[in-house]
């Protein structure tokens, strides 16, 4: 493994005059921006910015081509049958909300008074894949079933399996968790969903960094990802919807550009994507996640997470040596290539997370502390908190060695 | 000096919007064939492109002749811009006469033609060639083909053919 | 008048390698972005990007810092009390689909069975401030009321003031209609609507883009914006909500960030802007706003202002001139300063609206056609589309020469 | 060569985070005073700081003395970071044996010095003395204010005073 990343110097952070000591562990929440996103974004605000889909003139024209082009980009980046199938937003969050409005809420309504349903997520959620369904759950007073983890973690098979029935109206999982950090068997459980004839949506917040997501191969309904989770600017989602779903839902929020006419008294709504695009686009944001898509195609999606990975497996070794280290899931033994998990929460034993973060702070090191907007999980695994390390294509041993210096100082000063 | 390749290129997309509206385009936009005439309409529908509010509607008088369907008479009236005024007239100069399978591969064709950049060649070139240039203005596209889809609507809602 | 605009040169759009011939008068759609704000942006996203609200590290605590000062920089821009009455959304059409969700549809499902009610608008309002409530109309079966407007374009006071009533439950109106062009009495609106108990929401979408907005003198109870109408980046939008309104409505969106507590089964919201904030920040473009709104407060918005109405003037009194020119509203002679509209919406005497752009954009010159996302406005004033011209402070007289030659050929070349 | 006022600051700065887990904020946090002590207590609260899952139980001890509510005990427990426990000593330590009033004006005056970034000056500054680098870390003043808030809800829950 080489010192020092091979594209660290892609990240104008780490540049003497800025943080040229940074050691930022805390990808899975945000990602440190390459220049060539940066430099993107800035080229389309300064020479290309017009608004798009609705001039005629070649400045805006040229931007629809854009974001048009950019559908198919993003779909052939996950495996999607067309561009058709991709709709762009604001963020994960974004794109669930609008889910559990367009698509599922609707469901909810059709059924009668008195007629059971049921939602199922998994105890891994993020919040952003909880509230939303939590909100409907209460609202129409149906069921919220979680789905319980495996001891590595991931969601368990069997038991997700025996929480769908004929009641269950959506099942909306995780692809992997923020907090735990190994990839779910998504293609499995949603064939289980299918085969009972349940949507599916899948949160790829976390997985869509690995570059290997084929949704045509997952076969789920949804799936959803940010732009800033995979190196790209922040304020642009993703959302795909299989074969024609988009015509057979609802539009979510309204505003310009969704109508196919429009009086006083009514509308006539248009079909395909753009019926959820209201507003004008975030061409900028759009234009980035094209650029941050490009950038890692062109590096090589193989060899960043052969790099990662091997990273990853130095920093559970390193860290599993400390006597005060205490992990929320404890790595099993198998050294299978999917087991890898590239961040990793945990605790320091007897001293809070937040200490700990504020120490570790000093030594420049960026790290999370708290549920990471996984509350529920914390709770079911006997927690209030903990310290989450994740890595980015940036990162090396050496962040990890002062990670682990950085500790052991800590745990010495803080313990009592 | 001879032009090379990529100057060649460079002087024809300083010429595109001229080419656009060029004067056979033009002539039909001014002189529209079958604009606001009068025929014996067996079917008629009304087209509208959301995008910018053309409304055309597209008439026709069909005859069983020699075991087919035939368009026998074609017209258009309503308010729409000059693309897609000349892509209706055209529309009526070409159709005029020709059977329902007829005008259902050519709408097709030039529906091809326009959405996938594919170059059209032969006696479809020239037929459509004051269209050809819309190739190179994609948000303009809609109202070349807003005649004929129209068209096509057109002839679903004729009572069953043999 | 200055022959070329003192602050072209501040976009890069202009430049020779550029679009140097690019004449632009589509500001109303979006406003093309200085230097200062694409620069601004790339330097957060190279340099300081990292998740705002959840990290304990410097990185992050910037960032929340950022944030939480642009609310107050925000506050104070438009005269609002404190911060904590500035949320950050993604645009305008996102700010008013929260409102309508967040504040005004709890109050239709209080109103019981059979309860009369009613929501205003006015005739000139974007599909963003119609197609909401239109929707919240119909699908609780009350009566959406339109105001309508005066011969010069503004809404007619005495006419809105009969429509409400104490069925009323919310007013929402449009400052500057983007069709039109004029500033509406909104303050006088607004007190007639507080007499009544009525609540208001003030579409500052146009408006803003004149630096002169004051909330606390408006006494609206909403007022929303987007940041790329008044030169920052897209894919950020403000909602400024009077008093502590955020903390007596509903959360929109749900997701990391707003919640005090969660378990699978119930959670307890924050309060605060925060609590419409779910997910990540869009901190790159809240950047880009205050960047803007700096540079325009560097440059000055009086000597902006003043410039562009003179041109406005010149570009009003030039078209005038043209036989074939057919404005939606003819100016009224008043010469008064608030009856200045920066933007004008016409028709070129029989030549279609499309052709008439896509001849002027052989020209260089970057015009709008169609309804502008005001189809009913269009309806109410008898045609289907316009052409609509809007300046921006990078536009001078030789944009409006241009219009008016290209104007002249093109109508010479269509007209019958 | 003596240091110029922005090499100072830049020191300053540099030593920052030491001065957050000062010694003196540390004795505290391993010996915090009142810290899961058993007392009568006539009042009791429990609060959250739902940023950081912080949770800490205030408890207090009050009599009627001299024609005024004196806090005769006080005691806290739960689960917190360091520089929640040590503000918690920090104010058990300062609380114990003064009135009502006076305990409110100096969590007013804690909380202003805190959230307004005024310096604390004269026996206030003394008594805070370890937590004064906290104003320096926005992130952490919910955690230094966490037990006063408490405090102040706690005294709510006190039965109607004289
Ligand atoms: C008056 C008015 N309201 C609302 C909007 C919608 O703004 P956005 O597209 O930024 O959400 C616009 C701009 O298109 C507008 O001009
Ligand atoms: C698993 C997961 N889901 C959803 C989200 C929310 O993403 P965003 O904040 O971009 O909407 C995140 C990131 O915070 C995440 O890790």
């Amino acid at each position: 493994m080489s010192i020092v990343s091979p594209w660290k110097h892609d990240f104008p952070v780490y540049l003497s005059h800025a943080h040229p000591n940074l050691c930022y562990l805390d990808s899975a929440a945000t990602c440190l921006t390459p220049k060539h996103v940066a430099d993107a974004v800035f080229h389309y605000q300064c020479y290309a910015h017009a608004n798009s889909h609705k001039g005629l003139y070649q400045l805006s024209a040229s931007v629809t081509e854009r974001v048009e082009h950019a559908r198919e980009q993003v779909a052939n980046f996950i495996g999607a049958h067309s561009g058709e199938n991709i709709s762009f937003n604001h963020g994960t969050t974004d794109a669930i909300n609008l889910v559990a409005y367009s698509f599922v809420e609707p469901l909810l309504i059709e059924k009668q008074e008195g007629d059971q349903a049921n939602i199922v997520i998994s105890a891994a959620e993020h919040h952003a894949n909880l509230l939303p369904w939590q909100r409907l759950a209460q609202q129409y007073n149906v069921e919220l079933r979680i789905a319980p983890l495996n001891k590595d973690g991931t969601i368990n098979q069997a038991n997700l399996s025996a929480l769908l029935d004929s009641d269950t109206i959506f099942l909306a999982i995780t692809h992997c968790s923020n907090v735990l950090g190994l990839m779910n068997p998504v293609a499995n459980i949603c064939r289980i969903a299918r085969n009972k004839g349940i949507p599916t949506l899948i949160d790829g917040a976390q997985a869509i960094c690995k570059g290997a997501v084929d949704v045509s191969e997952i076969d789920c309904d949804f799936y959803v990802f940010s732009a800033h989770k995979i190196y790209g600017p922040t304020g642009c989602g993703v959302l795909y919807a299989k074969g024609s779903l988009f015509d057979s839902m609802r539009p979510y929020q309204l505003g310009g550009g969704v109508i196919e006419s429009v009086n006083y008294q009514q509308s006539r709504f248009i079909t395909g994507p753009l019926k959820f695009e209201p507003g004008s686009h975030n061409v900028a944001a759009i234009v980035g996640l094209i650029e941050a898509i490009d950038y890692m195609t062109d590096i090589s999606w193989h060899d960043v997470n052969q790099y990662i990975d091997n990273l990853a497996n130095y920093m559970h070794s390193e860290l599993e040596n400390l006597p005060f280290y205490q992990p929320l899931i404890k790595r099993g033994d198998s050294n299978e290539k999917e087991k890898i998990s590239t961040l990793v929460s945990f605790q320091v034993k007897k001293v809070h997370c937040h200490d700990i973060a504020s120490l570790l702070d000093n030594d420049g090191i960026a790290i999370r502390a708290g549920h990471h907007c996984a509350q529920p999980l914390h709770q079911t695994l006997g927690v209030n908190a903990s310290i989450r390390a994740s890595l980015g294509l940036y990162n090396d041993v050496s962040d990890i060695d002062k990670l682990v210096a950085s500790l052991t100082t800590a745990h010495k000063m803080m313990s009592l | 000096m001879a032009l090379t390749k990529k100057q060649h290129v460079d002087q024809k997309e300083s010429r595109q919007q001229h080419q656009l509206y060029q004067t056979a385009l033009l002539a039909h936009h001014k002189q529209p064939i079958g604009f606001e005439v009068a025929i014996n309409a067996d079917a008629s529908h009304e087209g509208v492109n959301p995008a910018c509010g053309d409304e055309i509607t597209v008439s026709c008088e069909i005859k069983h002749q020699h075991e087919a369907s035939v368009i026998t008479a074609i017209a258009f009236h309503g308010d729409s811009c000059a693309i897609c005024r000349a892509s209706a007239s055209i529309m009526c100069q070409e159709v005029q006469g020709k059977t329902l399978v007829e005008t259902q591969v050519m709408s097709r064709q030039l529906t091809g033609a326009l959405s996938t950049n594919i170059s059209m060649i032969g006696e479809l070139a020239e037929q459509f060639s004051p269209l050809l240039m819309i190739q190179q203005f994609p948000v303009r596209k809609q109202c070349a083909l807003l005649p004929w889809n129209t068209l096509m609507e057109t002839l679903k809602c004729l009572p069953d053919q043999p």
